[in-house]
């Protein structure tokens, strides 16, 4: 059943992706990688982590990917109009892209032996246990990046603010 | 119309075409909006839907005929218009109503007003998201409705004034029917403001929003409760009295801040004014004629056409070819719900008018709009156009 | 994965849905019947006892109009946003509880389809989508006004999103668990003997931000900004008709009964009664007994005074509604029913405030809107989040 | 020049005293004054009587005395909302080609009634910002309040 169900949202999720780099419209693009991160979120499931999970629907999906959204609606983007390209990438793209995967593929096979297979519901999952190592064993990263962030806001609200 | 205006190439904005299809535009308007996202750049109302040439048909009507015409101009305040028409061709004729006819008209033109507050109230308030009001106001708008009914025939289209008095006597239960209206109106008036004058989203919706400063006001020609709300105090009804009301007592509510709010209080507070105006003019009804003693002017009762010589002729006359009004031109204005409206009348002597053209208050009020809009919210448009009260029926005549 | 578990839960889905979809229908139907009377008319009243049959003439009625495609719509995104929007309403009530578990001849009944253990952040996961169905149909209509509604309802959803997180997570401090049955059974016993230990006396503020938030999420007024059919017409379903209107109207619809029914588990201890005595279990037997009176009552007016042929109908609505809370008295049904009952009860008691609210109050305008959400709920929220946090580590 | 009876109107007298070109005429009929302003002064006029506190202006219409030339009687509408005081100013305007300045900058409020006229007199506003028709339809034909437009018939 799981295996299934893994089939089906790695599909999925390869599917959308391909589909994000296709079109030619930016909101079929964004509307592909919501689908990505759906199907991801789906596999985080059947792995287990169910709060990784929850998060990155609520992030990803439910907030970037809608202020991406909003943002192409509000400058009413059209659709890409496709150009002819270097001749460069016509020609090198696809050995290179191939060359590229094969790599990985030779990588991960390294570190994880097929006989070897990564098991379901080991992962780090529960909302406690995340919760007590953010404010135990990472609590300065967690801080720094709360700090960063902030900066990054107000930087946000100094440039919006800035009368043309 | 006019084609649409298009923003110059490389703007950042864009344009909406609000009506003249859209619910918060009060039937045929359309205002072009330039939007610089959800604010208002420039506002450009176009209208002229609804013109059907009333002025150039009156020319080709007899001069009683043409009162028809004039309910039509604004169908929220029909009385009011057949109060005007008929006032200045009164005046041409140097014609004076008898008293009860003077009050009966007093009487009837503060229950159009009232009519006419409640249409504004019920669609202002919708406009603003307040849809419960809209049928509390047409709740007592019915009863209003009746009692034209009653006395003219007909609902809206009342047409009950005629040059030299009324149509007929009002029925005997029409007082009776009056006075439980205004004995019950005012707690009604309670029950609309409970609903809207404490609320703060209604005060965040209206305080401050389509401001206008008097001396703008005054320049664009704004009259009626919009001018009232600017601190001009200025109504027909004291300043410049017809029909006796310089014989009643009452006050003109004014108030300073220029604001959606403030117009909505004028017109609140108006509605309490004219529901007085009503128990007095009950309270002291002359007793008389409804008709001014002038056989040539206006038509015999049924009954003395029915057996005298003289009065069949009288009629046979008037319905036939009508009368002659001397020349020369008149310039009357009353107080509407919505402003000053006025008839100007130009006789040459014949059985027509010559020219009738009908000063609208809101023809005149609706200039002002691209002032009070411009640099605002799109959602303060909808605000500001249902506190300017107009009626496009009036507006493109 | 176990055949039955599976057939079992499809069968879930399937009751669960019907149910939903009934009640769905049926709050329609009660927001025009209270609109109606709170405006002194009828509300629906031909269709059926007490225009209870409106809701299947209003689906006829959307299933065979026209169904209008505008030509200048983005064509794919113009016919999914419906359904995104629907599917997404729906995904909501899957981790939502209804009842107290039972167990009844060694088998125990879940009456819910999922308890998650994240239950509350997979709510929070599919609503925070819901925004799509909405910004993608004013997008891909074509109009500006539907472009308008789209855009205004992401920044709205995006803002009160905010607030309705941070809402819940005073409770989820109170009760250390995300899964909605952990926070009702937390939410057990009673302070003095009388006062239910719910979170709605300790989390008042943060009930009041949920309360808010939760209004402008399901866009209702007074934030009903995105539809607001003063200005913007009807907002992103402007160019929608037939059953793609009809579906919009359902999610609306579906998202308010799911925003209740997480206040009632968050804030009022889900299905626990309300008072500790005894006699609280005959309270659902009484309230339905004394509806089915009430409704004969009605009958035998309507009949003497109209002869209406339709009279057998309420009467036989009335012997239903006495049959079942006839089966209240029996122990084991109201074991099963009773937490049902008083979940259905404060549920009902939400979305009666829902639309007795809509036709109360006029809209905000959309600056309004941002200054309340931003200025206002957040940091509220956020001063709740702290004073509950610093009260439960002292 | 203008008739005695109106000598005990400061307006008119004291206008009259300034400029004796500007007033060509007047009646006091049934109440309301009415000033005739000769056609090449009107907008001195119209500024005097803004002076004046004339300040609201109510309306701007016109009467067409077809085969009378000249054809058009334009009159003005003023309110002194201080003192509560009607007064009509009246021009006469030829219809070989019907033309007046506009008096958008002495009333704002002109601009529209000087687009009514424009739409069905055909009387032409000069200086104004946007004599666009406001009634009827832009490729409208003839100004239909005119006596001698058709009104039978096709168009």
């Amino acid at each position: 059943m799981d295996k299934v169900l893994f089939l089906i949202f790695a599909g999925i999720a390869v599917g959308a992706a391909a589909n994000l780099l296709r079109s030619r419209h930016p909101i079929h693009s964004a509307l592909s990688l919501i689908g990505v991160m759906g199907a991801l979120a789906v596999l985080y499931l059947l792995l287990g982590a169910e709060f990784i999970a929850a998060v990155q629907v609520i992030v990803y999906a439910g907030a970037i990917m809608v202020l991406f959204v909003f943002t192409i609606m509000l400058l009413n983007a059209g659709a890409e109009v496709p150009t002819s390209g270097s001749m460069l990438a016509r020609y090198l793209g696809i050995p290179l892209l191939a060359l590229l995967l094969l790599q990985l593929v030779r990588l991960l096979l390294g570190q994880y032996p097929p006989d070897q297979a990564s098991s379901f519901g080991t992962f780090v999952g529960p909302t406690e246990k995340i919760g007590r190592l953010l404010f135990t064993q990472y609590l300065l990263p967690f801080e720094v990046t709360s700090v960063l962030i902030l900066v990054a806001v107000m930087g946000a609200v100094v440039l919006a603010g800035r009368k043309p | 119309m006019a084609s649409v205006s298009t923003p110059p190439p490389g703007a950042k904005t864009m344009v909406l075409n609000m009506g003249p299809q859209h619910p918060s535009t009060h039937g045929v308007l359309r205002l072009v909006l330039e939007l610089d996202g959800e604010t208002v750049v420039r506002c450009e109302p176009h209208i002229g839907y609804l013109h059907t040439g009333i002025e150039k048909t009156a020319e080709a009507k007899g001069w009683w005929q043409a009162i028809t015409l004039t309910d039509r101009i604004d169908y929220l305040c029909p009385l009011t218009n057949n109060l005007c028409y008929v006032l200045a061709v009164e005046k041409l004729l140097g014609l004076e109503p008898p008293p009860r006819a003077q009050w009966l008209r007093v009487l009837l033109n503060e229950l159009t007003r009232l009519n006419s507050h409640l249409v504004w109230l019920g669609t202002h308030a919708m406009d603003l998201g307040a849809f419960t009001v809209l049928l509390y106001a047409f709740r007592e708008r019915e009863d209003i409705l009746n009692m034209f009914e009653t006395v003219s025939g007909q609902r809206m289209m009342t047409s009950y004034f005629r040059v030299g008095g009324l149509a007929l006597e009002p029925p005997l239960d029409f007082f009776g029917r009056v006075r439980k209206f205004i004995s019950y109106f005012p707690s009604k008036i309670d029950d609309y403001e409970a609903l809207l004058t404490k609320n703060r989203i209604w005060i965040g919706r209206t305080k401050g929003v389509g401001y206008i400063s008097a001396d703008d006001g005054i320049a664009l020609g704004l009259t009626g409760p919009c001018l009232r709300a600017v601190g001009v105090d200025w109504d027909l009804r004291k300043t410049n009295p017809y029909s006796s009301y310089d014989k009643f007592d009452f006050k003109v509510p004014v108030r300073t801040e220029g604001d959606v709010y403030a117009r909505y209080l004028v017109r609140m507070d108006e509605m309490r004014e004219s529901t007085k105006i009503i128990a007095q003019a009950l309270e002291g009804m002359p007793e008389g004629p409804v008709n001014a003693d002038a056989p040539h002017i206006v038509l015999p009762e049924r009954e003395r056409m029915k057996t005298e010589m003289e009065a069949l002729i009288y009629h046979f006359k008037i319905v036939t070819e009508g009368f002659r009004v001397p020349p020369g031109e008149v310039y009357q204005a009353v107080e509407s719900p919505r402003g000053q409206s006025a008839y100007y009348v130009v006789s040459d002597g014949t059985t027509h008018p010559f020219r009738m053209y009908v000063r609208a208050p809101s023809f005149a009020n609706l200039q002002a709009l691209p002032k009070m809009v411009e640099g605002r919210l799109i959602a303060d448009v909808v605000a500001v156009v249902g506190s300017i009260d107009i009626v496009l029926g009036e507006v493109d005549r | 994965m176990d055949l039955t578990i599976l057939i079992i839960s499809l069968a879930k889905i399937a009751v669960v849905l019907t149910v939903l979809f009934t009640c769905v229908a049926y709050v329609v139907w009660l927001e025009r019947k209270v609109a109606g009377r709170i405006q002194n008319r009828w509300g629906p009243h031909r269709t059926g006892p007490f225009g209870l049959l409106q809701p299947a003439a209003d689906f006829l009625k959307a299933l065979f109009k026209e169904d209008f495609t505008p030509a200048q719509v983005q064509r794919p995104i113009y016919f999914l946003a419906p359904f995104l929007a629907m599917t997404l309403a729906l995904m909501s009530i899957a981790v939502i509880p209804f009842g107290e578990n039972v167990t009844i001849a060694g088998r125990t009944i879940f009456f819910e389809i999922t308890d998650l253990n994240i239950g509350l952040l997979y709510i929070f996961a599919v609503t925070s989508l819901g925004v799509y169905g909405i910004a993608l149909a004013g997008w891909s209509s074509g109009s500006k006004y539907s472009l308008m509604g789209g855009l205004r309802s992401s920044a709205q959803m995006i803002s009160y999103e905010l607030g309705l997180g941070f809402a819940v997570v005073g409770v989820l401090i109170l009760s250390g668990t995300l899964s909605l049955r952990g926070i009702v059974n937390a939410q057990s016993g009673f302070w003095f003997g009388i006062i239910p230990k719910w979170y709605i006396w300790p989390q008042f503020v943060g009930f009041l931000v949920y309360l808010t938030a939760a209004f402008a999420e399901t866009n209702r007024t007074p934030f009903d900004l995105p539809e607001a059919e003063g200005e913007l017409v009807g907002g992103f379903h402007t160019e929608y008709s037939s059953l793609k209107f009809a579906m919009f109207f359902t999610a609306e619809y579906t998202n308010m009964i799911t925003v209740a029914c997480l206040a009632t588990l968050l804030f009022f201890g889900g299905w626990m009664a309300p008072l500790p005595w005894a006699w609280v279990q005959h309270v659902p037997a009484l309230v339905l007994l004394g509806m089915a009176a009430l409704m004969t009552r009605t009958a035998l007016r309507t009949y003497r005074l109209e002869r209406r042929k339709s009279y057998f109908a309420v009467p036989g609505l009335a012997g239903i509604v006495g049959l079942i809370g006839l089966a209240f008295l029996h122990p084991v049904f109201a074991a099963v029913a009773a937490p049902m009952f008083w979940f259905a009860s404060k549920v009902f008691v939400f979305l009666f405030l829902y639309i007795w609210v809509r036709w109360s109050v006029p809209r905000f305008r959309y600056d309004q809107l941002m200054h309340l959400g931003w200025k206002v709920l957040l940091p509220v929220a956020a001063a709740n989040i702290l004073i509950t946090g610093l009260v439960v580590a002292l | 020049m203008i008739p005695d009876e109106l000598r005990n109107f400061p307006e008119a007298s004291q206008l009259e005293e300034q400029d004796p070109s500007v007033l060509a005429g007047g009646q006091f009929d049934r109440g309301e004054l009415t000033l005739e302003v000769s056609r090449a002064k009107l907008e001195a006029a119209c500024r005097w009587f803004r002076g004046r506190g004339y300040n609201l202006l109510s309306s701007i219409t016109a009467t067409d005395l077809h085969p009378i030339e000249p054809r058009f009687r334009v009159v003005y509408h003023l309110y002194a909302i201080a003192e509560h005081k009607p007064l009509r100013l009246a021009v006469r305007v030829g219809g070989a080609d019907p033309r007046l300045e506009s008096m958008i900058p002495v009333w704002p409020a002109a601009n529209w009634y000087e687009r009514e006229l424009f739409d069905l007199f055909g009387i032409r506003f000069d200086g104004h910002p946007n004599l666009k028709r406001i009634m009827l339809p832009d490729d409208w034909e003839g100004h239909p309040l005119r006596k001698d437009y058709p009104t039978e018939g096709i168009r």
